[in-house]
Parts: C-alpha cells; sequence; structure tokens
C-alpha cells in the first residue's frame, strides 16, 4: 500500500508538470485550432530565462525569495515576449492558409528556437539552482512527496482554477472563446481578433515559463533540448484531455502521469511511455474527443 | 521608397527583438564559477541583423507590389509556367524527356557524395507520395509515418541477418508487411478526426520505435543491426561506389513506378473518393462512400511506400538503429508534403529535393546549419503558404459519342 | 395497392431531456412527391437524419421497398453510406458540397456506390476499369445537363452560386440512383426566379419516375408540387394530406401557416 | 448616415464590388437586392470591416471607417446579421446572445434587451441552454437575429434573415424589423432574396448586378418596375 | 592519397546540432584547440592541418552521408563519430577510402572485438570493460550483494548495463535486484526512484550519461534513498558534479585513471576555458587525446597510409590527457587504465 502511495505520488508530480506546459497548449489549440510544436521550446526559453536571471540575482547576492519573484517575472515576461513575436512572425501570416502550413511553420520554429539557444548560450547541461528550499514541515513525509513536488502541485491547482475562471467568466475569456468558434462572427459582435489571439499566446507563454522555472528547478538541470520531450508530453495530455479544455488538459496530464508512474512501478519503465500511449489510443478510441472534450456538435 | 515612418517603423522592431534576445544572447553566466559575461556587441548585432532583414523584406514585398501592378491580368509567375508545360502533353513530355536524361547522366557529372545525397532525397520523394496519400488526398494528419518506413527497414534487416534474404525478396515483404502495419493502425483509430489522429499516429510513431529500442530479443535493441547486405546485382557483390550507382539506378526507377501508380491512383475512382473524404466526411458518407474501407486502403498504401523505401534504406546505410526512426523524421516527411504543396505529386518531388538537399548543402554554414534550416521552414511556410506547387485541379473532357 | 417506397413506423428520437421525434409515421408511395412541413424546430430534419443514418433512433422502423418488389429492407441501424447503399439519397439544410472538387466531380462522389473498380483497376487501368469511368462521366454528365449546370462542370463547386449548389446537391444525390430522393429545404436561399426553376426541375425529376420527399417553408412550391403533405410540429405529426386539405385545416393554420 | 464612395473589394483574384456608391440617411430601412452572386453579403462584410476594401471610402456619420479594424466599426454601432448565421457552436443559446452583448456595459439594459428577445421568440427561451450548434436552422436564424439586436446598433445590417424560416416566422421578422425601425430609430440596411416582402417594408431599394449599383429608387416605385419584377420578383 | 596536398585534412564527425549536440560538440573544440598549437608550431612535417567539421546528428543515415563528403573533401583522417551506431554506418565508407577513423566515444564493444573495422581507433573503452571493473569494485571493494541495474535505453547506456548484469550474474555473489531502463530527457523519475527504493538495493549500477545521472540521484537523494551509485566514464564527467551539487557527494564512477591530475590533462582543460570561457562538455579529454594520437602518428608515419598510421598508433606511445597511450591490433587504446572514482568534496577522487 505504501508504495502504491508512492507510485501514485509520483504520477500526480508528473501530470502536475506535465499540466502546467499542457495548459498552453491547449490554449492555443484551442483558439486557433494549430498544435503549436514551439510551445516546448518557450518552456525552454522561460527555464532558461530564469536561470540566467536568478544566476545573475544571486551572484550579486539578492536573498532567496527576490531571486524567485524577480526570476519568475522575468521569465513570464520574456516567454511571452516570444510566445508574443513568434506567433507574428510564424502563425498569423498563415491564418487564411490551408491547415497544416501553420504546423510546419511550427515544427520550423521549434528547431529554429532550439539551435538558437544552443548557439546563443551552450550545448551542455546547466546546473539550475534549487529555487525551492526543502521545507522543514515537509521532512516527515519527504520520502514521498518533496518540497519542490508540492509547489508545483499547488501552482497547477491555482492556475488552472484561475484560468477555468477567466476563460468562463471574465471578457477576455468570453472573446477567446467566440474567437476560438467562429472567428468571422467574433469580430462582427466587436472582439478584436488580433488581440485576443496575441492575449492567449501571451498567457500560455507566460504559463509554460513559471512552468519552466518550476520544473528546472525540481530536476536541477537544463539544456537547449528540454522543451522537446516535455512538449510533446504535454500535447500528449491535452489531447487525452480533450484538448482545447482547461481542467481537461490538467485531468489529461494527470492520469498520463499517473500511468506512466504505475507502469514504471508495477510493470517495467522500459516500456512507460508504450503504456502512455497506448492508454491514449485507448481512450480515445471510448471518446474519441478526449476525456473532457466537448464531442464536436456535428448538426448536419 | 522607404519612408521616415517606415523606417522608423524598423527601427522600433530592431529595438523589440534586441529587448526580446537581450537574456540569451547577452548575457552568458557560469553557475559554478559564479561570473557573469556581458556580451554587449550581440545586442549590436541583433539590431543591425534584424533592420538589415525587415529592410529586405520590405524592398521586396515593394517590388512585388509594383510588379503586380504594372501587369495586372497576367499572372504569370514561376508557378504557372510548371503548370503550363504540365498541362500541356507535349511541353510536358519534352520536359520529362530532358528531366530524365538529366537524372540518368547525374552520376556521371557529379561525385559519389552527390550521388549519395541524392539517394537520399529520392528515398524521401517516395516517403513523401506514400505520406501524400494519406494526407495530401485522403486529409488524414499522420504524424507517425516513420513507423511504417522502421517496419520495412526492420523487416530488411532481420531478415536479411536471420535468414539471408536478399534485397529483392525482401522488398515486397517489407511494404506488405508496412500496409500491414497500416491496417493495424488504421482500425482503431477510424473513428478520431482531425488532430486526435494526429497524436494516436504520433504515439503509434513512438511505441513502435520504443519496441524497437526494448526488445533486445527481437530487434538488437539500440546498438542497432549492422553489415546488412547492399543489394547485390545479379548475384555479384559490387564495390562501394557501384553499388552506390546501382541504388541510385534501383531508386530511379523505383520513383517512376511510384509516380505513375500515385498518380493513377488520384485520377482513379478511389482518389476521388479520398477527396471527398477530406472535404466533408458527412456528406461522402451520404454519398455511399464507405469511410472506413476508403481511409484504410489509404492508410494501407502510404504505409506500403514507407515499407519499401524502408528496406531501400536499410540496404543503403547497411546499419539501422531506432535513432533513425523518430517523431523528427516524420515530421519532416510530413513538411515535404506541405511544403510541395498537399496532394501536387510535382509538389511533393519538390519539396524533398529542397527539404533533403537544402540541410546538406547548408554544411558550409557549420553550426548555423539547423538554425538556417528552421527559419527557410517558417520563411516558406510564412511567403508560400499553399505550397510550392498547388495541385493541378483535373479537369475532364466529355465526348459524347 | 403496392406497398410504400418508404414506409416509417413510431419514429422517436431523444436528445437528452428533449424529445425531437415523437413516434412519427409517414410513408411515401411509389413515383410521388410527398412533402413534410412544420414550424421550426419541428423535428423535420432530424427526421431526415433518423432515416438517413446519420443519427440512431431511440425507437421506431424504417422500411424501403423497391419499386414493384415486395422485399423490403430495413434501414434502422445501417450506417449513412449503406442506407445511401440500399437507395435512399439526400441534400442537406446547410449545403454540403465538396466544395474544393469540380461540379462534374461532385457528382462523380454520387457514382460512387454505383461503381466498383478498386486499387488494382486504378493501377493498371484495364478495360473494365475504362469503361466504368466513361460511364461514370456519361451517367453524371447526363445529370449535369438534367439540372443544367453543364456548362459549369469544371468550375470548382464553392465557387457556384447558391441556387446552383443546392441543384448541385440535388444532382450529386440523384447520381446514386435513389429509390426516393430526400431534400431538406431545396429553396433556402433562393431567389423567386430561381425557385421558379426549381420547381419546374423537380417536376421534371418527379415525372421520370422519381419519387421525392423533402422539405420546405416556402409554402408555394410546396402547395405546387406536392402530392400529400405531411406537417410536424413539436417532434409529432400531426396532419397529413393533400394541398388543399392542409391549407384549411386549422390545426395547421394555427401553428405554422398563419393568415 | 451611411455613405459608400465608389468602393471596391474582393477575394483574391475575384473582384466581388466593382465601384459600389450607396447612400443610407438616418432612420430608413434600405433593402440591396440582387441575384445570387450579385455582391449583396460582399457589401455588408466590406460596411462591417471583415472584407477590406481596396478601394473607395465609406462614411459613417461622418467619419471614414474602411480602414478600421471591424472591433472598432462594431463600436461605432454598425452591427450586422451575417448570412448562414454564424451560431457559436458551442456557446449556449444565452451565451451566443451574450455575444451579441459584448461591447455593451448597461448590465440592466442587457437584461431588459434579453427578456425582450425572448419574449419575440419564445422556442429561445426554452432552449436557453442548448448549444447553439444543435439548434434547428430555422432557431439558429431566429438566435442570429436576436444576437444583433442585443447589440442595440445604430445601423442594423441583415443579410437574408428570412432563410430557412417558417411562413408565419417570417412575418413576424418583418415586423421586427418594422418595429425596431419604429420605436427605437435603428437604422436598417436589408438584403433579402425574397425581394417583394423586402421591398414592401422598405423605403429605398438598390439593385446590384454583378458587383455594380443598377438601379435605386423608391421602394415602393421598384416593385413595380418591370425589369425588377422580372428579375427579381418572379413575376 | 593525398601526400601531395598542402595540407593535412583532419575530418571531424559528430552530432553537432539535434538532442545528441552536448556530445559531439566538445570534441569540435577539442579538435580545434589542437589542431591551433600544431598548426602554430609549424604543422605536421611541414604541412598545415585543415579543420573539416561535418554534422552527423548521430544518425546512420546522415553519418554516411557525412562520411562521404568527407571522403569526396579528400579527407585524411577522422575525429569521430560520436555514436557508435553512426559509427558503424559510416566505417564502410571510410574503409574502402582508406581512411583512419578514431572516436572518443563510440564505445561499443563490436567496433573493435568484431574485426570488421580494421580502420577504426578509440580513446575510449569499451562497455564491457568499464562493467567489468564497475562490477569488481562493487562485489569486492563495496561488497554489495543485491544490486539494481539502471541504464537509459541508449546504445551506451543500455550496452554497459547488459554486460555489467551479466557481470553480476555470472560471479555468483550478487543479486539483480532491478533491471530497467529509464527515459532519457523524462521530466521526473521519482517513480523509478520508488522502484528502486522497494528492490531493496544496496547500490544502483547506471549505464547512461550525466544527466539522467544527476536526475535519478537528485531524485534519490529528495526521495531521502542512500543507495549508492555506481557508474560509467559517462558519468565521470565535472557536469556531473556540478549540476547534481550536493547530491553528487559519494557517488562512485569509473573512468580513465587520475585525469585530473594528469598536466596535460590540466592544461588542456584550461586551454578550453581560456578560449571559450567555459568548461569542456562531455569526451573533450578523450577527443583531445585521440587528436593528439592521430596527429602523432602521422608525424611519425610520414604520410596518412592506413597503413602506416595503424603501425605507428600500435607502436608509439604518445602522451594525453588521458594518459600515455597507444593502441592494441583491434583499435581500443592501451595505457588508459581505468580505476574508479568516488565525488568527494565536490571533487572526483581516485580510489
Ligand atoms: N444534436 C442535437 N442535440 C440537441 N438537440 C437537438 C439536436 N439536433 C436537433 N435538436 C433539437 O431538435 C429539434 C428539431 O430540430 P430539427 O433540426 O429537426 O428541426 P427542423 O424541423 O428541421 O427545423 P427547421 O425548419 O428550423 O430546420 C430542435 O428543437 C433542435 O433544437
Ligand atoms: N470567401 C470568398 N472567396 C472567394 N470568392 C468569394 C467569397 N465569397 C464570395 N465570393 C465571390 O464574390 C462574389 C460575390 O459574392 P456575394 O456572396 O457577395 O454574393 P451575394 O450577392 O451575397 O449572393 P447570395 O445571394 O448567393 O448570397 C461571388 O462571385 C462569389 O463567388
Ligand atoms: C554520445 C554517446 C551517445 C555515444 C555512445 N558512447 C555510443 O557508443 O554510441
Ligand atoms: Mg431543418
Ligand atoms: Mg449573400
Amino acid at each position: 500500500m505504501d508504495y502504491f502511495i508512492e507510485l501514485f505520488c509520483s504520477g500526480i508530480t508528473r501530470g502536475a508538470i506535465y499540466a502546467l506546459i499542457a495548459l498552453g497548449y491547449t490554449m492555443v489549440y484551442g483558439i486557433i485550432g494549430l498544435i503549436n510544436f514551439a510551445h516546448g521550446e518557450i518552456y525552454m526559453i522561460g527555464a532558461f530565462t530564469s536561470f540566467i536571471v536568478a544566476t545573475v540575482l544571486s551572484i550579486y547576492g539578492f536573498p532567496l525569495l527576490a531571486i524567485i519573484v524577480v526570476a519568475g517575472v522575468a521569465a513570464a515576461v520574456w516567454s511571452s515576449a516570444y510566445g508574443f513575436t513568434i506567433e507574428k512572425i510564424a502563425y498569423k501570416p498563415l491564418r487564411h492558409a490551408p491547415r497544416l502550413s501553420p504546423l510546419i511553420s511550427a515544427i520550423g520554429m521549434s528547431i529554429f528556437l532550439q539551435n538558437y539557444v544552443l548557439l546563443a548560450q551552450t550545448s551542455d547541461f546547466l546546473p539550475f539552482p534549487e529555487l525551492i528550499p526543502d521545507f522543514a514541515f515537509m521532512e516527515p513525509i519527504a520520502h514521498i512527496v518533496g518540497s519542490s513536488d508540492l509547489v508545483i502541485l499547488i501552482t497547477t491547482t491555482v492556475v488552472m482554477i484561475i484560468l477555468t475562471f477567466v476563460i468562463k467568466f471574465t471578457r477576455i475569456g468570453k472573446a477567446m472563446r467566440a474567437t476560438a468558434q467562429d472567428r468571422t462572427m467574433a469580430m462582427l459582435v466587436g472582439i478584436n481578433v488580433n488581440n485576443v489571439i496575441s492575449a492567449t499566446f501571451i498567457i500560455g507563454s507566460a504559463l509554460a515559463a513559471i512552468g519552466g522555472m518550476l520544473i528546472a528547478s525540481h530536476i536541477g538541470q537544463i539544456n537547449f533540448y528540454i522543451g522537446f520531450i516535455a512538449g510533446i508530453k504535454a500535447f500528449t495530455a491535452a489531447v487525452l484531455g480533450g484538448i482545447g479544455s482547461i481542467p481537461g488538459a490538467v485531468l489529461g496530464s494527470l492520469v498520463l502521469g499517473l500511468t506512466e508512474s504505475f507502469a514504471t512501478g508495477y510493470v517495467s519503465s522500459d516500456y512507460e511511455d508504450v503504456f502512455a500511449f497506448a492508454l491514449l489510443v485507448l481512450i480515445l478510441i471510448f471518446k474519441p474527443s478526449g476525456l473532457l472534450g466537448k464531442d464536436e456538435t456535428q448538426k448536419v | 521608397m522607404f519612408t521616415l515612418k517606415e523606417i522608423k517603423k524598423t527601427v522600433l522592431i530592431s529595438l523589440w527583438f534586441v529587448f526580446l534576445t537581450f537574456p540569451l544572447m547577452v548575457i552568458k553566466v557560469d553557475p559554478i564559477e559564479k561570473t557573469v559575461l556581458w556580451r554587449w556587441h550581440n545586442a549590436l548585432y541583433v539590431a543591425i541583423g534584424i533592420f538589415c532583414i525587415r529592410c529586405l523584406i520590405e524592398f521586396f514585398r515593394h517590388r512585388k507590389q509594383q510588379k503586380e501592378k504594372k501587369k495586372k491580368n497576367s499572372s504569370d509567375d514561376s508557378q504557372a509556367l510548371i503548370h503550363r508545360i504540365l498541362v500541356d502533353p507535349r511541353k510536358r513530355n519534352i520536359m520529362l524527356g530532358v528531366l530524365l536524361s538529366l537524372v540518368v547522366i547525374f552520376p556521371f557529372v557529379f561525385d559519389t557524395y552527390q550521388t549519395n545525397i541524392m539517394i537520399t532525397a529520392l528515398m524521401y520523394v517516395v516517403l513523401g507520395l506514400g505520406l501524400n496519400i494519406v494526407v495530401g488526398m485522403a486529409g488524414l494528419l499522420d504524424l507517425g509515418f516513420v513507423a511504417f518506413y522502421a517496419v520495412g527497414a526492420y523487416s530488411y534487416a532481420l531478415l536479411n541477418h536471420h535468414f539471408g534474404l536478399g534485397f529483392w525478396a525482401v522488398l515486397p515483404i517489407g511494404g506488405g508487411l508496412a500496409a500491414f502495419a497500416g491496417i493495424l493502425l488504421g482500425f482503431p483509430v477510424l473513428r478520431l478526426r482531425g488532430d486526435y489522429l494526429a497524436i494516436v499516429t504520433l504515439g503509434f510513431g513512438e511505441i513502435i520505435r520504443l519496441i524497437l529500442e526494448n526488445w533486445n530479443e527481437f530487434s538488437m535493441g539500440p546498438s542497432g543491426i549492422s553489415n546488412i547486405d547492399r543489394p547485390y546485382f545479379f548475384g555479384i557483390n559490387l564495390s562501394l561506389e557501384h553499388s552506390i550507382l546501382y541504388l541510385y539506378y534501383i531508386m530511379i526507377l523505383f520513383l517512376i513506378v511510384t509516380i505513375f501508380i500515385v498518380n493513377r491512383l488520384q485520377n482513379s475512382r478511389l482518389g476521388r473518393a479520398w477527396i471527398a473524404l477530406r472535404e466533408d466526411e458527412i456528406a461522402c458518407q451520404a454519398m455511399g462512400i464507405d469511410k472506413r474501407k476508403t481511409k484504410l486502403v489509404a492508410f494501407a498504401l502510404g504505409a506500403f511506400w514507407a515499407g519499401v523505401v524502408g528496406v531501400i534504406f536499410a540496404a543503403k546505410t547497411t546499419f539501422i538503429n531506432p535513432a533513425s526512426f523518430t517523431f523528427l523524421e516524420s515530421a519532416i516527411i510530413l513538411s515535404i508534403v506541405v511544403l510541395g504543396g498537399m496532394g501536387s505529386i510535382v509538389g511533393v518531388i519538390f519539396g524533398a529535393l529542397i527539404l533533403i538537399l537544402l540541410p546538406e548543402y547548408l554544411r558550409a554554414l557549420s553550426e548555423y546549419r539547423m538554425l538556417a534550416f528552421g527559419a527557410i521552414l517558417v520563411a516558406m511556410m510564412v511567403f508560400r503558404p499553399q505550397g510550392l506547387i498547388s495541385k493541378i485541379r483535373r479537369t475532364y473532357t466529355f465526348k459524347q459519342e | 395497392m403496392t406497398t410504400p417506397i418508404l414506409k416509417v413506423t413510431g419514429l422517436t428520437m431523444d436528445f437528452g431531456g428533449i424529445r425531437a421525434l415523437d413516434s412519427v409515421d409517414l410513408d411515401v408511395r411509389q413515383g410521388e412527391i410527398a412533402a413534410l412541413i412544420g414550424p421550426n424546430g419541428a423535428g423535420k430534419t432530424t427526421f431526415f437524419n433518423c432515416v438517413t443514418g446519420i443519427y440512431i433512433p431511440t425507437a421506431g422502423e424504417v422500411m424501403l421497398t423497391p419499386a414493384g418488389s415486395n422485399k423490403s429492407k430495413n434501414l434502422k441501424g445501417l450506417k449513412p453510406n449503406q442506407v445511401t447503399q440500399r437507395g435512399l439519397a439526400r441534400t442537406f439544410q446547410n449545403i454540403r458540397l465538396f466544395s474544393r472538387m469540380t461540379v462534374l466531380e461532385n457528382v462523380m462522389i454520387g457514382r460512387h456506390c454505383r461503381t466498383k473498380a478498386f486499387i488494382l483497376g486504378a493501377i493498371l487501368r484495364n478495360r473494365a476499369t475504362r469503361r466504368e469511368e466513361r460511364k461514370i462521366l456519361e451517367y453524371s454528365y447526363a445529370l449535369l445537363e438534367k439540372v443544367g449546370l453543364a456548362n459549369q462542370a469544371d468550375e470548382f463547386a464553392e465557387n457556384l452560386s447558391y441556387g446552383a449548389q443546392r441543384r448541385l446537391e440535388i444532382a450529386r444525390a440523384l447520381a446514386t440512383e435513389p429509390l426516393l430522393l430526400l431534400l431538406d429545404e431545396p429553396a433556402a436561399g433562393m431567389n423567386p426566379q430561381e425557385t421558379k426553376e426549381l420547381d419546374e426541375l423537380i417536376k421534371k425529376i418527379s415525372r421520370e419516375g422519381q419519387a421525392i420527399l423533402l422539405i420546405e417553408h416556402d409554402m408555394k412550391l410546396v402547395m405546387s408540387l406536392s402530392d400529400r403533405i405531411f406537417v410536424m410540429d413539436y417532434g409529432k405529426m400531426i396532419a397529413k394530406g393533400n394541398p388543399a386539405e392542409i391549407r384549411t385545416n386549422p390545426d395547421v393554420i394555427k401553428a405554422y401557416l398563419g393568415e | 448616415m451611411l455613405k459608400l464612395e465608389n468602393v471596391q473589394a474582393g477575394y483574391g483574384s475575384i473582384i466581388a464590388l466593382k465601384g459600389v456608391s450607396l447612400n443610407i440617411e438616418q432612420g430608413e430601412i434600405i433593402t440591396l437586392i440582387g441575384a445570387n452572386g450579385a455582391g449583396k453579403s460582399t457589401t455588408l462584410m466590406t460596411i462591417s470591416g471583415v472584407v477590406k476594401s481596396r478601394s473607395g471610402k465609406i462614411l459613417f456619420n461622418g467619419s471614414e471607417i474602411q480602414d478600421k479594424g471591424s472591433d472598432e466599426i462594431v463600436r461605432m454601432g454598425i452591427c450586422q446579421v451575417p448570412e448562414g448565421r454564424h451560431i457559436f457552436p458551442q456557446l449556449s443559446v444565452q451565451e451566443n446572445l451574450d455575444m451579441g452583448a459584448f461591447l455593451r456595459k448597461d448590465k440592466g439594459g442587457v437584461k431588459k434587451d434579453l427578456e425582450y428577445v425572448f419574449d419575440l421568440f419564445p422556442i429561445l427561451a426554452q432552449r436557453r441552454h442548448q448549444d447553439g450548434g444543435t439548434l434547428s436552422g430555422g432557431e439558429q436564424q431566429m438566435l442570429a437575429m436576436s444576437r444583433a439586436l442585443m447589440a442595440r446598433p445604430q445601423l442594423l445590417l441583415l443579410d437574408e434573415p428570412s432563410m430557412g424560416l417558417a411562413p408565419l416566422v417570417i412575418k413576424q421578422i418583418f415586423e421586427i424589423i418594422k418595429e425596431i425601425n419604429e420605436s427605437s430609430n435603428t437604422t436598417i440596411f436589408l438584403v433579402e432574396q425574397n425581394a417583394n416582402q423586402a421591398l414592401q417594408v422598405a423605403h429605398r431599394a438598390y439593385v446590384i448586378e454583378n458587383g455594380e449599383i443598377t438601379l435605386s429608387g423608391d421602394a415602393r416605385e421598384l416593385l413595380t418596375n418591370e425589369k425588377v419584377q422580372k428579375a427579381y420578383l418572379g413575376i | 592519397l593525398s601526400s601531395a596536398a598542402d595540407t593535412i585534412k583532419f575530418g571531424v564527425a559528430g552530432a553537432h546540432s539535434g538532442d545528441l549536440a552536448s556530445y559531439g560538440l566538445p570534441t569540435v573544440k577539442a579538435a580545434e584547440l589542437v589542431v591551433e598549437k600544431v598548426n602554430a608550431n609549424g604543422g605536421i612535417n611541414g604541412k598545415k592541418v585543415e579543420l573539416l567539421v561535418e554534422d552527423d546528428v548521430c544518425k546512420p543515415e546522415v553519418a554516411t552521408n557525412t562520411a562521404t563528403k568527407l571522403i569526396s573533401d579528400g579527407v585524411d583522417v577522422v575525429l569521430g563519430h560520436i555514436c557508435s551506431g553512426a559509427t558503424k554506418a559510416a566505417l564502410p565508407i571510410y574503409s574502402n577510402a582508406g581512411v583512419l577513423v578514431m572516436s572518443p566515444s563510440a564505445t561499443n564493444p563490436a567496433l573493435t572485438q568484431s574485426g570488421e573495422y580494421p580502420n577504426f581507433f578509440r580513446t575510449i573503452a569499451p562497455d564491457d570493460a568499464q562493467a567489468k571493473i564497475d562490477v569488481e569494485f562493487a562485489l569486492n571493494n563495496l561488497g554489495y550483494t543485491k544490486i539494481a541495474v539502471i541504464h537509459d535505453k541508449g546504445d551506451y547506456g543500455k550496452g554497459f548495463a547488459e554486460f555489467a548484469k551479466k557481470f553480476l550474474e555470472d560471479s555468483g555473489k550478487a543479486e539483480v535486484v532491478l533491471y530497467e531502463g529509464v527515459t532519457p530527457g523524462a521530466v521526473d523519475y521519482s517513480a523509478i526512484v520508488q522502484k528502486i527504493k522497494r528492490s531493496g538495493a544496496q547500490a544502483v549500477m547506471f549505464g547512461g550519461y550525466h544527466p539522467e545521472a544527476s536526475k535519478i540521484i537528485s531524485m534519490m537523494r529528495k526521495k531521502r534513498l542512500k543507495t549508492d551509485f555506481i557508474s560509467d566514464d559517462g558519468v565521470k564527467d565535472n557536469t556531473f558534479i556540478k549540476v547534481a551539487g550536493k547530491d553528487a557527494e559519494g557517488a562512485y564512477a569509473s573512468g580513465p585513471k587520475d585525469t585530473t591530475k594528469n598536466p596535460l590533462s590540466i592544461q588542456a582543460v584550461e586551454e578550453h576555458k581560456e578560449k571559450y570561457g567555459a568548461d569542456p562538455g562531455a569526451f573533450f579529454e578523450n577527443a583531445y587525446s585521440a587528436a593528439l594520437a592521430m596527429l602523432n602518428a602521422i608525424e611519425k608515419a610520414g604520410s596518412t597510409d592506413l597503413d602506416a598510421l595503424k603501425k605507428a598508433l600500435q607502436t608509439e606511445k604518445v602522451d594525453t590527457p588521458v594518459g600515455s597511450i597507444y593502441f592494441d591490433d583491434k583499435g581500443d587504446a592501451i595505457g588508459v587504465g581505468f580505476s574508479v572514482y568516488q565525488v568527494q568534496n565536490g571533487e572526483f577522487v581516485e580510489l
């Protein structure tokens, strides 16, 4: 039973990590129907930015709390700036293009950004400073849940709640949903579609950046390639949960994380990804639009 | 031509990029030694670079507009030229003749290296044509196409390794097994639409790769299979140069066969059904088309080509391991199809030649190679979103008897 | 009297809490034009969807009987393509053409379920395939001539005017050689002139022996075309009869016609 | 109030409007009639700024709007019921209506208007929580109309509002048009296939052919115009 | 081949972009440093050395193109490739042209032991050799009887792990309580750590590279698991200590003998820091050594003929950062004594 709980907690942590990235994925997909392969790179850039800022600050002797706040804000600001710029350069000109063209543009962007960071910084792995200290009150259960696990979990939950609220009830949220469903009509009710799309990219990127910082601090290292696998996994999770749905992204991530954890624990980690993808196929067969995705309303 | 306003905007954009790239380009930290390196010169390079790029883009846009204004009604650009040639059967035959002779003498004009990468490019042309059936014609987004390629490659590698089966014997087997894998994948995912299909195929591709990686007894795991036979030439074992030459001609022949078949498929009852399915599934079913069957056939046929090319791949490199069959490979093949122009055979050929030869010729840029590759991919999509060569519309001439 | 081509009994369809169809009975006879009318949201399109396999009805029977035979086929639970194969073809309320295919190709798709060339045929292009392909072309072209679109055969479907698109949908449905043709608001979005042309077109098709069931809100058209009219309201069949009966039926006037 | 001066617009290489000029005065009901593909919908889309005009001027209350974003144009008080309804398929009926009032700040007014449209189309009140995409064709058309009413526009552009509606409802739609024109002094620009009825409610009318205005005048006069009768009234 | 040419063309092939770039790029830097120094001293036999750097992204199919490209550019010797797979695909092409290849990192045993690649040499120990050292150390010095063998599913890591498992089982002294591969690049390794804990292993023997190693060891320590960590020379890299920080304390890793005190090694690292402003990355020293060895062989042989070079390599000792080495007739370096290190106070200390 202990073992089960341990694996369960591992799975939840992993899921929460995926969720932080998956939320941005799902938002961007929801609004422009684009699998934004560059989202993983935004996450990576967020991690790098926070790494650079945190290291500079710690060299100049700032206190830990200040470092966390400033590095987090910087990561969010710059990642958002990247997200915003990428949308303008690589996706906006393709709004009326065939459906797959922006996808290829995104793949190109992803390759470009990886190599940009590789060249501007380094190909090596860099030690990421431990931003989240071990909390004393966590010590009794530290062998199961660590402090950074806890912080990630709380962040994910808070972010999900805020986002769900924003999308459901605020003006910008309504504008996002309307834009997602019918862009022409959104324009006709007075929504500035360009701004809404930009806002989506900015929010999604900021989330990825926060995720980047927390996850890098949890893992303890970064390099230019970390965005790729994380991105693919987060995308899988977003689809599993029903792409476009905020709670879906979180649920999908948790299911994915738990599956991988239990697969590792009870079967073999050799095949953890096989289990993850097999589960994905299985769920989609029975629920073709994901766990919480709405069935596309097809009225003929 | 450049107004003050334009210049001001360009300067602002440059400044924005300086801000954007500031942490990554300017600061470099060493967390162990606790040193910070401020590389201010990089900021300057970014500013100048972006300024120039933007000026260049504006300049070309301006010129294009001027041109368009001048000759408003004649819509002749390079694409129209290709179309004109393709539409006129005489011109087409002449062009085909010229092309064919060029292709045949190619290895004698260029060195082995060029021939070698040309083989790779041709392989990707065929892969692209295969995926084009699935994505371009039937409209099923497949991000795991590389799985079928792997099935083909491993079929040959394993059958050759264990049973000493030759290239020609495995060629159809590899294709057949891949097609079977295509149907296997097709069955469960038929119900899925659009991007849900994409992620499942991506997952399928990963599953195949992971199995190859983990199941040592079957696939020899990550260390791969080496010393795979190159194709024999009537029982003779050729030298390296000659076998490259031989493979080149095999590939050419195979490509011609592929084009022939794909072209015929496209203009058949089945091809029409694929296109209709892509356009509107519900209407398609209401017209009596069996969605399942039609989709499965598309999957199987696409996979078949991938499998056959996989066999050739294994024979060419003589060594294979799972590292060759990653998602990125699928992404490149998909890029070929989209970049070339979905559904267009000529487009796919161009797309493959560009995307495969480009990184090779970009070798001169050394470490900037992949950076440039990514940027070019984006630029090509932005400036030619519909692909290099759009599909020629088939028109039917109707003669009453 | 011969068995009706289409006989629907007790058709019921629930969406969550809403009962969109409530045990509806309807039959269409050999060679006639029947109309299905009713207020917006009465369940007419849902009726079509249930009959053609797009929705699976909660309850009820759908029987199709080819002319002059008494071998009925039960259509309930079949997939849309199987329903079409058995002889029901339809048009859509919101036009669903293959917009990036040519007009001619659209109709050729309709021939799909009546032809059979497959992979091998496509690749080898043997005699049988070529003959079949030529027949598809001839048949489709003839249909285009019938609906008056022959001179636009090579246009993309999306470039046609609204009225022309409606006619193309009819041609495409006819290409499947249906026993019964279902038309969902064929005149919607047409101007009076075009409606008049449509009226003639439907009459022409009907004269050739084609049985038709149509949904329409344009009463002038309905009255001029129909042999019999069925009226629905809130998912229930509230009246049926010939145009004169329907025009004077107080229930129908109250629920639908006004005046 | 709204003035189009020699407006040209199109899609890619297709030129759909070849220099359209027209003029709408405050408080009028104007109708635009023309054959399929003549450019009626394009005219409306160009006014709303969804399709960008290539040359010419569009003046609304004296200021040029042809270069403005469509959201700004809506904010200035021009609202459209587009062809094909354009319901947000996965928003509920209620949410669709809320979207109509997206730019409005007066919560009380919005609430009153909501009651007003539910009053006009009781079926919508019944279907309040159903997804817009699952409504029947006619219900969607009613919703589209109501959504535009929720915006309380100064100028209402209507593209074939009677399409797919039952005869009773069509009658009602034209009554609503008249009523909002009279009671709240909303200017209305109406595009209709049902030219007969459109001309009966309108004050003035324009006829568009192949992207050009070929005829204009008093609505009742056009009703008796032989050419119009033949081409558009099916008489 | 190019005895008439006035430069010696020195090829460098490996992964210079993509996910494995961090293993390939340090080699390029090592070659640049060595060649720069050699050229500054007047070159080899009066000829300048020219670098030809080509990327293979660690993919076999690209590696064949890379190799043909280098051959058609007239390359004399090649430093590379980085990955065993790519190396295996490329070697027949070099061998056909009579070009010597020396890898700083390709560790698959078959490369030398199968005898199929006569033109191949390497400055790194094959997987089995290291597995042997580590296993013996764990059994004899540490006296463990329950060991978990973990790998990264890659050809190097899994190769190492397979041998380790085999040696452990053959010894009869210890039990392999867990044998599994982790997914490289995964965001979180806590599940496998829990599994290690449950297996009751006294030590984890890990086959793979330092990024995964540091992630796993950090996660183990986070989960308050004190099990020992034993690994290979993919981990015996200073980056491991930097990244894992205090968690690395006490970890064991095998690697070439006492390189940290070797003056040549210290010098090489200093050169790198001076030129590139950072610590060198993985396989830097192996690459530096290979470059020295090959250039030395060219000098001694007086030509770039394969047979002459092979002879020189097998007979002439050369001082390199990994020790004073020459090569056996299969191509493996001799003199790279291997030993086990432990991280103590933030440094690898030879035991
Ligand atoms: N998928 C669905 N989910 C929920 N309700 C639905 C669905 N499809 C239809 N309905 C409801 O069923 C009722 C009948 O719809 P239907 O489309 O059949 O009407 P109709 O008679 O064709 O009307 P119209 O003349 O306006 O087209 C409507 O009230 C509609 O809202
Ligand atoms: N999105 C589009 N892309 C390309 N061409 C278009 C597009 N929309 C309309 N057109 C073309 O522009 C012209 C004018 O079309 P428009 O929709 O304005 O006509 P309309 O008068 O509203 O016709 P209808 O009565 O059918 O609604 C037509 O030739 C049409 O083919
Ligand atoms: C860089 C590493 C992936 C190379 C590894 N040592 C191999 O043999 O392939
Ligand atoms: Mg209907
Ligand atoms: Mg219109």
